[in-house]
């Protein structure tokens, strides 16, 4: 299907080119930058809907198809098109941006225009990176959303920052540059950059096997998996409340994105071959990084880790369908747990955004993460204390939320392939719950903890209105997620087919 | 042969250049110091002439001049045209600094365009000797630039080493030509090509000789083994001179390897282009690496230009007309970036100040948002991340060698980049995320400033649209 | 219709909570509780509609999805409601019990902060369960199922300040989350081999898959039935407190009594009773899951009950003989006297909330001591509580034509006649257990409504009965703690009301073992049983250790102080829970905090390469001498080596 | 009769003395210029002989040239040595060592 | 041993020696010197490669320009000798290694088996009334024109650069402009100050 007007390609660049103006207008009247950056971001959201509503999702084939030769000379294109897999994660994106506009807003008072520049740039480039379906585009994409990343915790970040952005960078480059060999090898074989013809490249195991480590060291670290993940607590830390919400909710996303649309397609064998690699990995991430995240005395690093936990059920989730397909005694399950993969994405966009931006409301009062300097929010901050138990809940895998969705979907699918992948997966039911909820302890209830507790308000409409939209999302979508799987279906559907057929 | 003057036409750009460089050489012994503006704006005069007739006199066909001393091709368009253009941006960035550091003097203006001359005769050449006197043309004015601040010992010492290694460099180059002229009885580069090609000279002279110039070669771009006056006279050098020897000469330097080793020694490409690999990873490995213990700016910069040098060989590696027209991509954009890096410093260098340490960049975005987000750009398309231009000249030259089945260079390549990215980082670190050193507002007059919104703004451009730029280099391949 | 009535019971509670919970400053506090209330009532009388339609009219079973929730790889994931006889006796329990609770509260929490947010949380309960309870699917069960488990975590931490509670709240959670890691496994175990996560068809195809096995661990073959069983019933332990996951009931006493009776008594600890009773056709095809469940079960009603007869604290007293009472439950499950443990459910559902409020009326009268050494003679001051309190415990011990009676007979019997693994253990179990629940029931009683005034006269003085909203739901309750026994136990045990609901498989059928006429016949055959004897003998023995010779109590105490020490550290699970997990835990988190992530995942292989790079940067640019002649010799150096390799070689 | 390897080998000798003799000299600028004379002077000697056996004018014209360019690239080296010593008063090679690292 | 032969070794080792002692003496007039010797006598093989008109220009220009600029150099500059030579011995090996190293490699290439008198017979010798110089001239003039110019363009650039390096106006050094002293005015001298009478104290 092709739209009437570009609207990925609008999706893309109006932020972008909205993130200049807002550079542009400099920092002698704040207020303008903030409405324009808001302006500019609602908009894109508004003129996003209609991927939505104009989906159809009876269809594997990518869809908003824009396709316009780049550099001629490499067989290079601007091609554009989303499917069921991209398609919520850009509304994703969109979303999720104006949430983090609207966070900012008086909290940034160091550079606002330069802030907001910063997010809106970084929308266009993560849409971009959904969207595109040639690999140098992707790869564009892909690594032009590290500079604003690194500006924005560089910039705005906490005491740490330059140690944190620079290893964020660093690791998240190491993966990446490996992946350009491994686009570059196949575009020699293949003679185009066309993703979707990588899909269909014949290619054999030693050829898949580095090629997917290479894919594999560029998603693993974006996504992020033990061990590769240690950039993460320390740039979730670092970094302003919004810039943890885009990494969190975003950017981890466009690792497990990778695995669907390159990883597995394109060395469906070396990824079975491997996948107990990646099943172990995963497994790891969910006890290992939920006791580690047991310990932590800092808000924002729990959180973090949790993250890393909850993306081991999106890799689990996604590798677990060779050994389905090898198990002749069930039917089906593969779909299953590549769905609740993304469903867990979608899910964990919403709700680790919601408590980066619950952690950014205490500290934006109190200026500490530490568990220890709260205690007893309740009693001052009752609407708040609300929000961050619901948003625990969530983050806990309570059902009714959307947090629940996709961890069932996956422990589902995870027992077909093997009883203890399932037992192993399903103790984030425990520890998942003990760090989240301890931490609630310790923050929320309680008498008051400390004077500064003491003092804080209550807060105000706008945080109310960015919290607020957040639970009205993982309500939604932990009451009907039918809604977003159908979307999916047809897409992962035929994704779960091709991967089932030997490339050699 | 007969000459008459409408045969002369190809070699107009370098007859117009020549006149240009002495009508200065000549005008500016009546101007004073306060008046010695003349002299830029004729100097931009002139370098924009030479555009326009280089652009008047290009085209699609090969022409041949002086019994073959002289080439015209598309390739000699372009080269001329991106060093005629890397020089204006070159002459806008230097007037200022050499105001505030007391060195405004007419000379700088007339030996800029005497070396750019000779890197355009270089581009040129079609024979040894032209191809010689062109490097000699320019290396002679370059040592003389270096040396410009009188009073700087520095920049006496930078002009003693770059002299002396240069001519030993040049010495053995020459040394390496007379065995090549010896083994083929030539020294017109298509006549060698013949001798080469026709398989009855041995083989072992050819290669022998081939050793001192891949050495020559390697001299010019500043590769591994052959580097070390690069820091050096880059730190000692005037932040002017810096800049236009960082930039331009590496341009002449990829017509020499053009001109030398594909025109001349095309068919020993087997043997120099295992050479060059060998350059390539101690280049890549060393001035990364090295880069990165670096407090000067401009020493970093020079170590940086190291490891892009060993980039720039990929494509030489490739041995194909692909691989070159990459490497040309990755020149061109190099030469442009780097002019940028270095003419940043000279921005923020002011009367009785001359940034040239990392430190000196602390703070720039508070002090100017504008030249921050310039060299922001500039920094990351050294470090090559995308929407940069940078990002596509490592992607084409990869790409080269992975087609002829090296990917474990590319791999080697992509991992030495990545350390690479951590001092680039650093830099932005300090322009970004620190307070200022230096709180002195930046004095910077407007055609620098334009300069480098063009340099910075070009370098985006290109990143978004390389299609261009890099049809142009493949055309000049033939591709 | 029958669609609109059903959604009516559930949101009916749901609007009220989001009301009351959204609104809180508008409506004030009587709008919360009105408003609660009122659809709590709503919801209450259409379950009675409900109950009389389906017990009395014999409508046909619902089972109809409201909505889907989702379709994924030929699994449907439904919202929808199954409606049967089991589920209609629920419905109407949990509305009943619910709604009391709600009056009931009026009075209790009168002078308490966060009086809207109390009531929002209860009505949000009373949906949560009926949603569990009508659930037609495995999933939606769990939704119910964690949606109590919610609910109880934020009423058990009602009172925030107070670091016992949310330390409870905490404990009940996570204990309940360890019985749901079964559960879940449970619950995909049989979308895995059963391709549904439909009731219906679920149990449709069951039968097919009971000799299928599956090899858990190793090369040894696990029954499919087993296995899937014994991981709902974890969760079944863990909601419905059975050793060793009761540990978080007693410590849920912490929240407001209502919430006792209504959550930790009557209704969300049974969820587990219900769900087993709800999964017979699957239990029937695995007896080691029945002998697992029924060993759990009477292991859970002795040692509980032992642990009461010492506590001090009345809600703990209570709470213990609940955990006591849910063991009697599960060992008539596991005895497949389904039929016997639901009947029991039903009719501990009455008395027990009846004990708890009672209990919570002398506790607004001792103005919140909930000490009952600090109690006495309490029988003079509050009549009402003292008689219903009264009535509650006769019923609890099961003294002849009291509800308790008979459900609790009707379990030790069927245990009796069980031929499974375990079967006597658990008998003789179960009978102990009768002397221990009079022991510590009429303990309670004793000590609390008899003997001298209050210990502190100052308290005394204040003493009076409680206002009417807490009476009349104590008196509405004692009706059937008396009555609904002796009513009930026809047609719920012998007669044909759960016919197609429950299935028992014939050679499990221990309750058609027991010979019955009509409830008289019953009762009378039960005074010629051990059990009534040894519950009277309990009943005697508190009477003459606590009120005539105290003295005889703190003797046998010191005598017995490793018996007592045992008990009073509840045989130590607490202690180990504490230590092993809660610490284990803590110090693996920070091993592999410290060691794997921060020395060798960052310190050795990130900032280790880091530094090395580092530091041979810092070497290597000391190549770089400055030295002229240095520079020429590289030079020549790379010079000689290029000629050494190309040329020579 | 002369060989031509003859001339090569002088001249090769003659190359090897002087690369010798800008390692061997730390003290003296001035020999470092010397050497490269000595150098250029081994590549003429090379370009002669090629150009005498091989009847070819070529090399010859390259020698010229080459005396030419080394003429002027005296001139400016021992110009930069006069403005090296004004500023330092030494030409001592160990002493040029401000810029390293 | 022909006569030329033996002219050819005697140029030859007099021109290496000399170019031993070029590197070797701590007396760089000395070295120079030596160099103009060395210089002389590779003139003399260029004349026995009958290459007459570039050996009398090395004579000429090489010996006669280039090098009395170096001993003009050397004189100018004030160079303390005695510290000049310390540490030679110490590098002495390395240099000699790598000295004959490198001859070694060249010899290799550069021997008999590549360049004897069998693969490059000797030219036959020229006619008495060949002119090196005419055909020099020619090939310059002709082909080499492009050239030509360039080295032009070189020594003009070589004349820039040393003048610009070099010529300075010292401020230090003091002398008279008479032109200046002519144009003189006498205001440009003398300037009256009205002044504020002061009270004396």
């Amino acid at each position: 299907m092709t739209a009437d007007w570009p609207i990925l390609s609008v999706t893309i660049w109006l932020p972008i080119i909205g993130g200049l103006l807002v550079l542009f207008s400099g920092d002698r009247a704040p207020g303008v930058s903030r409405w324009m950056a808001l302006c500019f971001a609602l908009l894109t959201l508004a003129l996003s809907i209609p991927l939505y509503t104009g989906f159809d999702s009876g269809t594997a084939q990518m869809q908003f198809v824009e396709n316009l030769p780049w550099i001629p000379s490499f067989n290079i294109h601007y091609h554009l098109g989303v499917d069921g897999i991209s398609m919520p994660l850009i509304l994703l994106t969109t979303f999720i941006t104006v949430l983090v506009i609207i966070a900012g807003w008086e909290v940034i008072q160091y550079k606002p225009s330069q802030y907001m520049a910063a997010f809106l740039i970084m929308e266009g480039v993560m849409v971009g990176v959904f969207a595109a379906l040639d690999a140098m585009l992707f790869y564009v994409f892909w690594e032009a959303m590290l500079i604003p990343m690194f500006i924005i915790i560089g910039i705005w970040g906490g005491p740490r920052r330059v140690y944190a952005t620079i290893k964020f960078f660093l690791y998240t480059f190491l993966g990446s540059v490996f992946m350009l060999v491994a686009l570059i090898y196949m575009y020699f074989k293949s003679g185009s950059m066309e993703i979707l013809v990588f899909h269909d490249l014949k290619l054999n195991m030693t050829e898949q096997v580095l090629i997917f480590i290479a894919f594999l060291l560029a998603f693993a670290v974006k996504v992020p998996m033990w061990p590769v993940h240690t950039w993460l607590p320390d740039a979730h830390v670092e970094a302003p409340t919004g810039g943890s919400v885009i990494l969190a909710a975003i950017m981890l996303k466009i690792g497990g994105y990778g695995f669907l649309r390159f990883s597995l397609p394109i060395t469906p064998d070396a990824s079975h071959t491997l996948d107990w690699m990646i099943i172990a990995m995963s497994l790891i991430a969910v006890v290992y990084i939920g006791f580690v995240a047991l310990v932590q005395q800092d808000m924002k690093k729990l959180i973090a880790y949790s993250s890393i936990a909850h993306m081991g059920f999106v890799t689990l989730g996604f590798f677990i369908v060779f050994m389905i397909f090898a198990r002749a005694d069930v039917h089906g399950g593969a779909v299953l747990g590549v769905q609740g993969g993304m469903v867990q994405m979608v899910s964990h966009g919403f709700v680790s955004a919601a408590m980066f931006l619950c952690v950014g409301v205490l500290y934006d009062r109190l200026h500490s993460r530490q568990i220890s300097d709260y205690g007893g929010v309740v009693n001052v901050m009752p609407w708040f204390a609300a929000f961050m138990v619901f948003f625990s809940m969530a983050n806990a895998g309570l059902p009714g939320t959307s947090g629940f969705v996709g961890e069932f979907m996956v422990i589902l699918a995870a027992i077909r392939a093997d009883f203890w992948f399932a037992v192993l997966a399903a103790t984030t039911l425990i520890v998942g719950a003990a760090y989240t909820l301890w931490m609630v302890k310790r923050v929320v209830f309680g008498e008051v903890g400390s004077e500064g507790v003491a003092a804080l308000q209550d807060i105000n409409g706008r945080e109310a209105l960015v919290l607020g939209s957040l639970a009205i999302a993982v309500l939604i979508l932990g009451l009907w997620p039918a809604p977003l799987i159908d979307v999916m279906n047809a897409s992962i559907g035929h994704l779960v087919q091709h991967i089932g057929v030997s490339k050699l | 042969m007969q000459y008459d003057l409408t045969s002369l036409q190809p070699v107009l750009p370098e007859i117009f250049m020549l006149g240009a460089a002495c009508l200065v050489l000549v005008v500016d012994l009546f101007l004073s110091p306060r008046t010695r503006n003349w002299s830029y704006g004729l100097t931009l005069a002139a370098l924009l002439g030479a555009i326009a007739v280089t652009v008047w006199t290009a085209g699609p066909e090969r022409q041949l001049l002086f019994d073959g001393s002289y080439v015209r091709d598309p390739l000699s368009d372009l080269l001329k045209l991106a060093i005629l253009g890397v020089d204006l941006l070159v002459v806008a960035y230097a007037r200022d600094y050499l105001e505030q550091q007391g060195i405004y003097r007419g000379e700088f203006y007339t030996l800029t365009l005497f070396s750019s001359l000779g890197m355009m005769v270089m581009a040129s050449a079609d024979n040894f000797l032209t191809a010689y006197l062109g490097l000699e043309l320019l290396a002679l004015s370059m040592y003389a630039l270096v040396a410009f601040d009188r009073d700087s010992r520095k920049g006496a010492e930078a002009a003693m080493k770059y002299f002396v290694l240069g001519a030993l460099a040049s010495g053995m180059l020459l040394y390496g030509v007379s065995m090549l002229y010896g083994a083929t009885g030539a020294i017109n580069f298509p006549e060698v090509a013949a001798a080469i090609g026709s398989g009855n000279v041995d083989e072992t002279v050819l290669v022998f000789g081939l050793v001192f110039v891949v050495l020559g070669v390697g001299f010019k771009f500043g590769a591994v083994p052959f580097h070390m006056w690069v820091p050096d006279v880059y730190h000692g050098a005037p932040t002017a001179v810096t800049l236009f020897l960082g930039s331009a000469p590496k341009i002449a330097a990829f017509a020499l390897a053009i001109r030398l080793l594909v025109d001349g020694a095309g068919g020993l490409s087997a043997h120099w282009s295992d050479m060059l690999t060998i350059l390539a990873v101690a280049s890549l490995a060393i001035g990364n690496v090295v880069a990165i213990a670096q407090d000067n700016l401009k020493r970093m910069l020079a170590y940086s230009t190291i490891s892009h040098v060993g980039f720039i060989f990929l494509g030489f590696i490739a041995a194909n007309d692909r691989g070159y027209g990459a490497a040309l991509f990755y020149t061109l954009v190099y030469a442009l970036t780097a002019a940028g890096g270095f003419g940043l410093l000279t921005l923020i260098s002011r009367k009785g100040f001359d940034a040239e340490n990392l430190h000196d960049l602390k703070g720039l975005n508070e002090r100017s948002p504008w030249l921050a987000a310039m060299m922001l750009l500039i920094l990351f398309s050294m470090a090559g991340v995308p929407p940069t231009v940078g990002f596509f000249a490592k992607l084409f030259v990869l790409e080269a060698v992975v087609h002829v089945d090296k990917v474990w260079l590319a791999a080697v390549a992509v991992f030495f980049s990545l350390i690479g990215a951590f001092y680039y980082l650093r830099a932005v670190k300090m322009m970004y995320f620190d307070k200022p050193f230096d709180t002195q507002p930046i004095v910077a007059s407007v055609d620098s400033r334009l300069a480098f919104s063009v340099n910075g703004v070009a370098i985006l451009l290109l990143g978004i649209f390389p299609a261009g730029l890099l049809q142009a280099c493949r055309a000049a391949f033939g591709g | 219709m029958m669609d609109y009535i059903l959604l009516a019971i559930v949101l009916a509670p749901l609007a009220g909570s989001v009301i009351a919970g959204l609104f809180r400053n508008q409506i004030g506090r009587a709008g919360a509780h009105w408003v609660t209330i009122l659809g709590v009532a709503v919801s209450c009388a259409l379950s009675l509609y409900v109950f009389y339609r389906y017990a009395f009219g014999g409508a046909p079973v619902y089972n109809h999805t409201v909505y889907t929730w989702m379709v994924v790889d030929g699994l449907r994931m439904e919202v929808g409601f199954l409606i049967d006889r089991l589920t209609a006796m629920m419905m109407a329990v949990v509305t009943f019990v619910s709604l009391m609770v709600h009056i009931y509260t009026i009075g209790y929490m009168a002078h308490e902060e966060g009086y809207q947010r109390f009531f929002s949380y209860i009505a949000l309960f009373t949906f949560s369960m009926l949603m569990l309870v009508m659930s037609n699917n495995f999933m939606q069960l769990f939704f119910g199922w964690e949606a109590v488990g919610l609910v109880s975590y934020l009423l058990i931490g009602f009172y925030f300040k107070r670091e016992s509670a949310i330390f409870a709240n905490l404990k009940a959670f996570l204990v309940n989350r360890v019985g749901d890691f079964g559960f879940v496994l449970g619950i995909a175990a049989v979308a895995m081999y059963m391709g549904t996560l439909d009731y219906a068809e679920a149990f449709a195809r069951a039968p097919d898959l009971a000799r299928t096995t599956i090899s858990v661990w190793g090369d040894q073959a696990w029954s499919l039935m087993t296995v899937i069983c014994i991981l709902l019933f974890i969760g079944a332990m863990g909601k419905s407190a059975q050793v060793p996951l009761h540990v978080w009931l007693p410590d849920s006493m912490e929240g407001p009594t209502p919430i006792s009776a209504l959550i930790h008594a009557a209704t969300m600890v049974t969820a587990g009773i219900f769900m087993v009773a709800r999964m017979s056709p699957l239990y029937e095809l695995s007896e080691t899951a029945l002998s697992f469940v029924m060993v759990i079960g009477a292991t859970t009603a002795f040692f509980m009950g032992l642990i009461g007869i010492i506590q001090n604290d009345i809600k703990r007293v209570i709470a213990y003989s609940t955990l006591s009472q849910l063991g009697y439950m599960v060992a008539a499950l596991g005895a497949s006297a389904y039929a016997a443990g639901l009947f029991h459910l039903m009719t501990h559902a009455f008395f027990k909330a009846l004990l708890f409020l009672g209990a919570g009326s002398v506790i607004i009268g001792m103005h919140h001591d909930q000490d009952i050494r600090n109690m006495g003679g309490v029988r003079k001051y509050m009549p009402i509580t003292h008689w219903t309190f009264l009535i509650g415990t006769l019923a609890l011990i099961g003294f002849p034509g009291f509800a308790g009676f008979f459900s609790k007979d009707a379990i030790i019997e069927a245990v009796h006649h069980s031929q499974i693994a375990g079967s006597g253990y658990a008998h003789w179990m179960l009978v102990a257990g009768v002397f221990v629940t009079a022991l510590y029931s009429f303990r309670l009683y004793f000590i609390v409504f008899h003997g001298e005034g209050p210990r502190d006269a100052h308290a005394g003085e204040h003493l009076r009965e409680s206002p009417k909203v807490v009476t009349v739901p104590l008196m509405l309750l004692a009706i059937p703690s008396v009555v609904i026994g002796y009513l009930a136990i026809g047609p719920m045990l012998f007669g044909d009301y759960f016919d197609g609901v429950i299935s028992v498989a014939a050679i499990h059928d221990t309750l058609g073992e027991i010979h019955f006429e009509d409830a008289f016949t019953f009762m009378l055959h039960g005074l010629t049983g051990i059990p009534l004897y040894l519950a009277a003998a309990g009943a005697f023995v508190a009477w003459y250790v606590y009120m005539r010779r105290p003295i005889i109590a703190t003797d046998l105490a010191t005598r017995f102080d490793w018996l007592y020490a045992i008990l009073d550290r509840k045989y130590g699970f607490d202690a180990f829970n504490q230590w092993v997990f809660a610490g284990g835990a803590r110090l693996l988190g920070k091993v592999l905090w410290q060691a794997g992530d921060r020395v060798i995942i960052d310190g050795a292989v990130v900032n280790g390469s880091a530094h090395s790079v580092g530091w041979l940067a810092s070497v290597m640019r000391y190549l770089q001498t400055g030295y002229l002649y240095h520079y020429a010799f590289a030079i020549i150096i790379g010079l000689l080596g290029l000629l050494s390799w190309f040329v020579i070689r | 009769m002369i060989a031509l390897s003859d001339y090569l080998i002088v001249a090769a000798i003659l190359f090897s003395v002087s690369v010798a003799g800008i390692f061997l000299n730390r003290k003296n600028v001035l020999l470092l210029l010397m050497c490269i004379e000595l150098m250029l002077l081994a590549v003429n000697i090379n370009f002669i002989a090629f150009s005498h056996f091989l009847g070819d004018v070529a090399g010859q014209i390259f020698v010229f040239f080459i005396l030419t360019v080394a003429a002027a690239e005296a001139a400016i080296g021992l110009a930069i040595l006069v403005v090296l010593f004004r500023s330092r008063r030494t030409i001592n090679v160990a002493d040029l060592d401000a810029l390293k690292g | 041993m022909s006569f030329e032969k033996f002219l050819f070794y005697l140029f030859a080792a007099l021109m290496i020696g000399a170019a031993l002692m070029v590197i070797t003496r701590r007396n760089p007039v000395h070295s120079v010197l030596f160099l103009v010797l060395a210089f002389f006598n590779a003139a003399g093989l260029w004349m026995l490669a009958e290459a007459e008109f570039l050996a009398i220009a090395l004579v000429l220009v090489y010996v006669g320009a280039v090098m009395v600029l170096f001993l003009f150099v050397v004189m100018m500059l004030d160079i303390n000798l005695a510290e000049l030579r310390a540490g030679f011995v110490r590098n002495m090996p390395v240099a000699l290694l790598v000295a004959v190293v490198m001859m070694v490699e060249l010899a290799l290439v550069l021997g008999p088996s590549r360049f004897g008198l069998d693969q490059y017979a000797a030219p036959a010798h020229r006619p008495a009334d060949y002119s090196n110089t005419t055909e020099l001239g020619l090939a310059l003039f002709t082909r080499h024109l492009y050239a030509f110019e360039i080295a032009a363009v070189i020594l003009l650039v070589g004349i820039v650069a040393a003048i610009s390096l070099t010529l300075r106006r010292r401020p230090d050094s003091k002398y008279l402009d008479p032109g200046r002293q002519v144009t003189v005015k006498a205001r440009d001298r003398l300037r009256v100050v009205r002044m504020q009478a002061e009270e004396r104290e």
